[in-house]
């Protein structure tokens, strides 16, 4: 439970690599209470909108607040969930089609308890937490996202 | 009274800039006053989907103080 | 839809690498009707019974039957939900506790089935699937695992 | 008339072996025969969670046939 008031970094500059993801996982090898881990990551799509096609999101975040709104949803799972382990990262800037922009990662001893802490935290930070996206299509125009 | 206002995504874009400074002697320091100057200042519509935030938190809508920081925020579109 | 006929080898000897299931999202951001991936892992526990304390699970598994459920189960779920994408690897042999011997990985436009049917299939994997777990514990003695 | 049988898991430990050929003409054909004579050969207890499958399908209890391989499976334990 001390991970629990480590306040931690969610963004990163750019797309999140299948490395970081493969390194998180491995850095939870040694914790031999964990019989669960759920991930959730959020791949930016090639959407055609009118005839266009988005190459890639620009992500922009009002940062200070965006931290508070992380803080805030990991502190609820907590208290909501048993977890052993909790992870969020988000991307700012360009990240293209088919790359990474959100990467949940929850353990828990169980099943259960994962999964829904990994479900939960995903709906909480898309309606919660101030981040935009520009959808940039191919002729360099664009559109703003909205999330659904 | 100065506070400091904040733009972002479609609305900074609309706006030109990501942040200012407004003199509230004018404009009057209720959080109604501003939100309506800003509006009509950059031709902003409020289709419902528009939030905004002092000192990073949503529904306030208090009397601003000095140093307040007020963001106007579109639709979140994290993830 | 193509992928949906492959008959895939989800059985592998051993532990399933982090780097594997690096690779395996590698390979899906080429898909850029992708939107959201839902990753179940299964990490074997150090659970402590009657003072000993379990070092690894040794899988085995009735392969031919096994491998006709996870191709039901398979099926069920392209019947189910609307899937880009659907992997499944399960170890056999041993696992060390903190190693990972489950992983179902499923991919969708949208996150509501990639995540749902990622926990289907984990339920019908531990329900439907003959795979048997001998809990070894430090003094190499050894209990059978029952899924609840 | 000849079935294989196949044992896994920890009935696999209790019987000693993973795999053996039965001649049911001296059993008996019946789905019911089988069971009980292997049960009580190996002193096999089925507490209800014993699962007994026919060509790798389960519940199907019909009478056997020449080559069918009959497998019986203590509680599955995947994931």
């Amino acid at each position: 439970m001390s991970e629990k008031k480590k306040p931690k970094k969610v963004f990163q500059q750019g797309p999140i690599s299948p490395e970081k993801i493969a390194t998180s996982i491995a850095n939870h090898q040694s914790k031999t209470n964990i019989g669960a881990h759920s991930i959730f990551l959020g791949q930016v799509r090639a959407d055609e909108i009118d005839g266009k096609t988005v190459q890639a999101i620009d992500y922009s975040a009002y940062e200070e607040m965006a931290e508070k709104e992380f803080y805030n949803i990991r502190e609820a799972a907590f208290e909501k969930f048993d977890l052993t382990c909790m992870h969020i990262y988000h991307s700012l800037g360009p990240v293209k089609a088919g790359e990474i922009c959100l990467f949940v990662f929850t353990s828990s001893a169980n099943r259960k308890a994962a999964t829904d802490a990994c479900s939960y935290l995903v709906e909480e930070i898309k309606a919660k937490v101030p981040i935009f996206g520009k959808e940039v299509f191919e002729d360099e125009t664009h559109q703003w996202k909205v999330n659904i | 009274m100065k506070v400091t206002v904040r733009y972002f995504g479609a609305i900074a874009e609309k706006v030109g800039k990501t942040e200012e400074e407004l003199d509230l002697s004018t404009i009057g320091s209720d959080f109604q006053d501003l939100k309506e100057h800003c509006l009509s200042t950059y031709q902003i519509t409020d289709d419902g989907t528009l939030q905004i935030a002092i000192n990073q938190e949503l529904g306030l809508k208090r009397p601003l103080k000095e140093g307040d920081e007020v963001a106007f925020l579109p639709p979140f579109a994290g993830g």
